[in-house]
């Protein structure tokens, strides 16, 4: 479906993303993991054209989407709906209409402009919002609400977009372990309601095991790894995270169940009242 | 799924539409009550009847004016005198055996070329005015108005024959008027005219290196001062472009900005602490001092300069006073806020040290407002510089007044863009070196 | 008691520069001849010369007849006139015209009705008070909407010129001498000066109405000025006629024959007129 | 570590800054001492024989209000009209102004994704538009279009879309770039994005420097009126310039003046407190 | 050595300290615990004279210190040096002056108000930074220095003041782990080696423990306990902080080292870790 062709990104000396090639043949949830730094980032907004990238190519149904230009660029935005680690919600508007911005590349911009949305959209909206469990929020202002209800609020907002994928940048990042499980679930669920491909950066390697179909993993802007979850060894992982022996995957771990080997229950406690 | 539904009201869609519906009425009603209300104005303005009364080719003549100069050649009939003088001032009248070379006078003729093929003859009381393209106008004053003849074929815009008056401008920058007391032929030229040296003047045309060289050398042209003192003087005392006068009044409405804002701040600063919660405890002191404030604000700038015009004079004092009035008022407010909004920790902090009152103020209270302080006073320095401009020109003095004089009697329009180009300058001036203080002692960079 | 300078006031109507420099001869003769630090102020209009002369921040002035009147209301003790300009005919005073824009098909006071009117600046003579107590005489009510459709101030004789010839107003009142051509803007007066300077051309324009002779205004000299002084300057001016033609004329804008002596009671009439306006 | 060194370093750190604040401080005093006494030769009155006439014109025109007993605050009633005109010329001068404004301020933030190529040319724009004084303009418009409120209205309307397109723009500096990014995943077109993601975050600020600019605007159109653009300031004008017998009208109008200014003022900060919490001149 | 005789302070109808009396024979690190709100901030700031007494004496070398005036009450606030939370120092002006202002007792009011010091000053200010380790910052604006070493700076500054004791205000409760431990180790060490007293609010238990000598516990504005740390028991703590069975020290602690039985070792790692 989507094919990633020798894709690079330079930053003036710095390569953030080197000469990437992979193929998502049909709908999975990917999991892109890697360390602060490699690359992962900006991968994803190189997908939805946020980032410009330097070289390479990307091919969606024949077409390359790096060389898309003005109205069909923004189509194309439109298709490949976003999600941030930092919501990147518009705060002081109610959450409603929030979602519904996401219809905003279909809208004749006259009208955008002086807020007028039909009722046709306000269903949608308000259907999405309910299926991640938060429409009864739909009137409050988007900065009122918790972190992990202004993440379903843009992942809302991407539902509305109806697009072909949803790219995940660490959406879970600034999340609390139990927002972080609702979250999750919800792209996991969509990606397996509608059939969709999922493109999700991850810090945690229990996540991506939790959830995806497919880990891919970078270093230093090269794909390092790239397989299902359950060859995501110890070993392998230290080799994407460039860590030493202590690695320990503790540290890194948002999950709340603990699940099992790798996360002692009871470890999260005190941390939680240290930072509370 | 929907974990946070399981007892929540179920939202309805209905109303969620409503209140987005309203808010798009809201999104265009705001808009719709401003183009509204313009309209209004734009009756109340009588915008229609102005637009219909208004002069474009008013805006050209102005344009032309002020990046050109004309050159009049008057033939006087009462007088019976020919006088070639730019922009017909008496200060810049060519001498009778130094015309420039496109006026040729021989006894009664007199032939001024235009350039082009625009040629000028005047005979006795008679001018014909030569229009390439479209012939020659001949036109003569007699004892109650003129006569002219025009070639045949239709009168052309540019051309107005009245009996009274002959008025022909085939070109922006060419014009003859024949009434029955004159012919005047108007050439223009561009360029600021005599702007270094007047008409007059031993160093009228010198290039720069001409100049430069002349003021290291040491043959003096005036015995009583050096050269290059001359050459400065003959400069500032130009009779068409007045630098000297210009510069004196630049520099009255500077010194009205910087007195007034100094003055203000002066004053300001202590009674700021007059009117600070945290710091003047009686109400009395405290309300009198803010409704001083408000009274100094209220009156306006506009106000108190009239009022200090009758007791001070003309001046830059007058300026001067009535910026320190009112910004004493503004300043002294922002300064009470300030010190309102100050972190008491640091006053505490020194306080805990056995530190005095005055102690207390000057390192818990000061290193906190100073900032503030400085901040807002380069501001006001910066904005007063336009005010005291305008103020000028109610009457105080300053660049303002020359201004409104020299458009008032709209002569010469060099002149007064000069004037303008210098005022503007001045006040982006000291824009960027408000801008710099504030960078330098604020931010330390 | 001694001074220790001598400050003259110019009034406007003229660019300050322009009155400054036409002026320059007689503060240099006076510095002379006083002894003192002369200067010149040139005010924007006829109150800042007046508020100047109440205030005491100036010595000398040459006002119209009404704004002398105005000094001598608000302070009797202000000033006292001494020297009064003659003209080269003999004739001691001009004029205040009324006129219009020929176009608009305005030619007396007749077609004025429902139109816009324009005076100039409330304290000259010519420019506002003359006319606002003779134009009504005639029949025709100065109460703005009366018989005028408006009644506005311009702000000073050029600015009711430009007004005029812009269309801005109907028709406006100015100063002339009433000698001489029409076309040139007569031979003196704010008329012809606009007509010199190229402002108006004169056969745009028509008169349409003429005021009575108006006493031509004097030059003053405050009252707190030591007795010397004021011998001193009035008889300097009286003879700068004779001692240097050049800054006379200057100083006089024009030729005249020179200055007389007057005294206040030849004012009384303006005053009256003016008191009347209150 | 070298103590000793460091309080070498320190002790004429210090001389030095005391000398530089000294040489500060006195620079100022001379500026005010030397530049007071040098206007004070200029004025044409002096400072100290000023101070007695101080109370001369209030009082005149006290007295003659005093005079003129309640009719006064019929005469006031009669500027209102005059007043409204002036409050018109402000009104719709800063509403222009503004929207002007805006325009410029988006045009001239890189942060709102503007064009680049375009931010310097705006930018110098601002810079000179609101170097111009209204009055300048003003008069220039009055040459060219006549004696009406229009000129003042496009004068104080230009200076103003300089100086608030320089605060919004400093506004746009300072915005939180993600939701613009949200939008731009959405294949939200420029307009699209100015509109939902700077407009909600920089509202409170434009609108509350908006206010403050109208507050300045009624003064300035007020003192337009002086050179003919209508209004309370002309009023103003005639009655000053008729003194003795209109002083009951002077004094009338400058109430009137004082009382609008003062409506508004409290008014706009009112407004502004609640919008921003806390307010900064300028 | 300084002794408090039924010291009350009322703010309205709130007694904040009631009739609180106890005696510092000699110089001793007193540690004052207690909940928030207990009225430990009022005490030391009474002693300070920088919070007015209700009523009560408080006697140092014979003199009712809380009813000295001016210029004497200056003098004694500059013996007892106050050490605050917030470091209440002069952010914009720079290290070595804030250290200075220690000084300004001493000194000519004119001579100060021109920010005039004397060599003298600025060596023995460079001296007491040294001690602290903080001398190479002396030049910088006090605001561009990190949390502990502003809290350093304040200590400077009380040590210039040349004090006969130290009052601290939960000095560490603004500060990291570590830099709560070189601050505490620092009042420790000045205690020692200067022979001063040192009364230090603090809200952690351990930290108590470990640096004084001395413990009062107060609750509601009473002295609730008073005697060596050792006496400490998590009974008598509960009774302090009006806790009840769930009470878990661990959450509160702020040792970086852990102190044997309270704070099992192990458990700050990871939490350290998910801050990090
Ligand atoms: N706008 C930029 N300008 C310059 N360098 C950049 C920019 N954005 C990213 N980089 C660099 O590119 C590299 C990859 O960054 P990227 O944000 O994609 O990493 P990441 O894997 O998402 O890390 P993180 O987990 O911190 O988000 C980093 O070294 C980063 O410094
Ligand atoms: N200025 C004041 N005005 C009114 N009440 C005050 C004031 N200062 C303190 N209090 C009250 O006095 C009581 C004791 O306060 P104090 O600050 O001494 O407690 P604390 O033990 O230091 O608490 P914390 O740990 O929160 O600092 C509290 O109930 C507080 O609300
Ligand atoms: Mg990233
Ligand atoms: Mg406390």
């Amino acid at each position: 479906m989507i094919q990633f062709d020798k894709v690079t990104k330079t930053f003036g000396a710095r390569t953030a993303v080197n000469k990437v090639s992979f193929t998502v043949e049909q709908p999975q949830m990917v999991g892109v993991i890697g360390r602060s730094g490699a690359g992962k980032s900006t991968l994803l907004r190189m997908i939805n054209r946020l980032t410009p990238a330097t070289s390479g190519r990307i091919i969606f149904k024949g077409e390359d989407i790096l060389a898309l230009k003005g109205a069909t660029k923004r189509r194309w935005q439109r298709d490949c709906a976003m999600v941030f680690q930092q919501f990147n919600l518009v705060p002081r508007l109610d959450v409603v209409t929030n979602v519904m911005l996401g219809r905003l590349n279909g809208h004749g911009t006259l009208k955008s402009l002086f807020n007028i949305f039909s009722k046709d959209d306000v269903a949608a909206a308000l259907s999405a919002l309910d299926r991640l469990g938060i429409a009864q929020e739909a009137t409050k202002r988007a900065e009122e609400l918790s972190g992990g209800q202004q993440q379903r609020v843009a992942i809302a907002r991407a539902l509305m977009q109806d697009p072909h994928m949803i790219l995940a940048d660490e959406p879970i990042a600034s999340l609390d372990p139990m927002n972080a499980k609702i979250v999750m679930d919800s792209l996991r669920e969509i990606h397996e309601r509608d059939n969709k491909i999922v493109l999700c950066n991850l810090h945690t390697l229990d996540t991506a095991r939790t959830y995806c179909d497919r880990v891919i993993g970078m270093r230093d802007g090269l794909i390092v790894f790239d397989g299902p979850p359950s060859e995501l060894s110890t070993d392998v992982a230290r080799e994407i995270y460039g860590a030493d022996e202590s690695f320990n995957e503790a540290a890194t771990s948002t999950s709340i169940e603990g699940n099992g080997q790798t996360n002692p229950a009871g470890v999260m406690a005190p941390a939680a009242a240290v930072s509370g | 799924m929907a974990i946070d539904t399981l007892d929540a009201p179920v939202i309805d869609h209905e109303r969620v539409f409503e209140r987005v519906q309203r808010r798009a009425w809201i999104t265009i009603a705001a808009p719709l009550a401003v183009i509204a209300y313009l309209t209004y104005t734009w009756f109340a303005f009588g915008v229609p009847e102005l637009l219909e009364r208004a002069q474009p080719d008013r805006a050209v003549i102005l344009a032309t004016d002020s990046v050109a100069y004309k050159v009049h050649v008057v033939k006087d009939f009462r007088r019976d005198e020919v006088d070639v003088a730019i922009e017909g001032e008496r200060t810049a009248t060519y001498a009778p055996d130094d015309y420039p070379d496109w006026v040729v006078v021989d006894g009664e003729r007199i032939e001024v070329d235009l350039g082009q093929g625009y040629l000028v003859e005047i005979a006795g009381q008679t001018a014909r005015f030569t229009v390439p393209g479209y012939g020659t106008i001949v036109s003569t004053a007699v004892a109650d108005g003129v006569e002219t003849q025009l070639p045949p074929g239709p009168v052309p815009e540019w051309l107005r024959d009245d009996p009274r008056k002959l008025d022909a401008r085939p070109s922006l920058d060419r014009r003859v008027q024949v009434t029955r007391t004159k012919i005047e032929v108007h050439n223009y030229f561009g360029g600021w005219e005599n702007f270094w040296f007047p008409f007059n003047s031993q160093l009228h045309g010198m290039s720069i290196g001409q100049l430069y060289a002349l003021a290291l050398s040491g043959d003096r042209l005036d015995p009583q001062t050096s050269n290059l003192w001359f050459i400065v003087n003959e400069f500032l005392e130009n009779p068409d472009w007045q630098h000297g006068h210009v510069f004196v009044a630049l520099f009255e409405t500077i010194m009205m900005a910087v007195l007034g804002t100094i003055t203000a701040a002066a004053f300001g600063l202590p009674l700021a602490f007059l009117a600070a919660k945290n710091f003047t405890p009686s109400l009395i002191l405290r309300f009198t001092t803010r409704r001083l404030f408000d009274f100094l604000r209220g009156i306006d700038m506009l106000i108190w300069s009239l009022i200090f015009i009758r007791a001070f004079g003309l001046g830059p004092l007058t300026g001067a006073l009535a910026i320190a009035f009112t910004d004493t008022g503004s300043l002294g407010k922002l300064f009470s806020e300030a010190l309102e909004n100050i972190d008491n920790k640091q006053v505490e902090g020194v306080r805990a040290t056995g530190a005095s009152q005055l102690q207390r103020y000057r390192f818990g209270v000061i290193p906190q407002i100073l900032p503030v302080f400085v901040s807002q006073v380069l501001y006001f320095l910066e904005s007063n510089t336009r005010s005291a401009t305008v103020i000028g020109a109610l009457g105080a003095g300053g660049i303002g007044l020359v201004l409104v004089e020299t458009m008032k009697t709209s002569r010469d329009w060099e002149n007064t863009t000069y004037i303008i180009i210098m005022t503007i300058v001045v006040v982006i001036a000291m824009d960027q070196l408000s801008s710099w203080l504030r960078r330098k002692l604020i931010e330390g960079k | 008691q001694d001074i220790t300078e001598f400050r003259i006031g110019i009034l406007g109507g003229e660019n300050a520069s322009d009155r400054l420099r036409s002026n320059e001869c007689l503060r240099e003769k006076t510095e002379k001849l006083l002894g003192v630090p002369t200067k010149l102020f040139a005010p924007a209009d006829y109150n800042g010369v007046i508020e100047g002369l109440l205030g005491g921040n100036l010595d000398m002035a040459w006002l119209g007849a009404s704004a002398y009147a105005k000094v001598y209301m608000t302070n009797p003790d202000a000033v006292e006139p001494v020297l009064v300009k003659i003209n080269v005919d003999g004739s001691y005073g001009y004029h205040s015209i009324g006129f219009a824009r020929v176009d608009r098909e305005i030619n007396s006071l007749e077609d004025m009705k429902g139109k816009v009117f324009g005076f100039g600046d409330p304290n000259s003579t010519s420019g506002y008070l003359i006319p606002s107590i003779e134009i009504p005489k005639l029949g025709y009510s100065m109460t703005p909407g009366e018989y005028f459709g408006d009644v506005v101030f311009t702000g000073g004789h050029e600015q009711t010129i430009i007004a005029v010839a812009n269309g801005d107003i109907d028709a406006g009142v100015t100063w002339a001498d009433g000698l001489g051509a029409w076309e040139d803007g007569y031979n003196s007066g704010a008329l012809r000066k606009a007509s010199d300077a190229g402002l108006v051309d004169m056969t745009e324009l028509v008169e349409i109405w003429k005021s009575p002779v108006i006493p031509e205004g004097p030059i003053v000299l405050s009252k707190t000025l030591p007795e010397r002084v004021k011998l001193d300057m009035t008889a300097m001016l009286a003879s700068l006629g004779f001692m240097d033609k050049e800054c006379a004329y200057s100083f006089m804008a024009g030729e005249v024959l020179g200055l007389a002596p007057i005294n206040h009671s030849e004012y009384e009439s303006i005053i009256a007129a003016r008191k009347a306006k209150n | 570590m070298a103590v000793a060194a460091l309080e070498q370093e320190i002790m004429s750190l210090r001389k030095r800054r005391q000398l530089y604040s000294l040489i500060g401080v006195l620079l100022v005093i001379g500026v005010v001492v030397s530049g007071y006494s040098k206007s004070n030769s200029m004025n044409s009155g002096g400072f100290f024989q000023g101070l007695s006439q101080f109370f001369d014109y209030p009082s005149e025109i006290v007295v003659e209000a005093w005079q003129s007993g309640p009719a006064f605050f019929g005469i006031m009633a009669g500027f209102l009209p005059a007043m409204l005109e002036t409050l018109n010329i402000a009104a719709v001068a800063t509403l222009i102004g503004g929207a002007l404004a805006v325009v410029l301020a988006m045009a001239s933030s890189r942060n709102v994704d503007s064009w680049g190529p375009l931010i310097p040319v705006t930018r110098r724009l601002m810079d000179i538009t609101r170097a111009f004084p209204e009055l300048i303009i003003a008069l220039f418009l009055i040459f060219i279009l006549g004696s009406s409120p229009v000129p003042a209205m496009i004068a104080v309307a230009l200076h103003t879309a300089g100086a608030l397109g320089k605060l919004f723009s400093e506004v746009n500096e300072n915005i939180d770039r993600k939701p613009i990014e949200g939008l731009s995943a959405c294949g939200a077109n420029w307009l699209q994005r100015i509109r939902y993601g700077v407009m909600p975050q920089v509202a409170p600020n434009y609108l509350s420097y908006f206010l403050l600019r109208l507050e300045i605007n009624v003064r300035a159109s007020a003192i337009l009126g002086f050179v003919g653009a209508g209004g309370i300031g002309q009023e103003l004008r005639r009655t000053i310039g008729w003194g003795q017998g209109a002083g009951d009208e002077t004094a009338a109008i400058f109430v009137l003046l004082f009382i609008t200014i003062m409506i508004i003022d409290q008014v706009s900060s009112y407004l502004r407190g609640k919008l921003v919490g806390s307010d900064r001149a300028h």
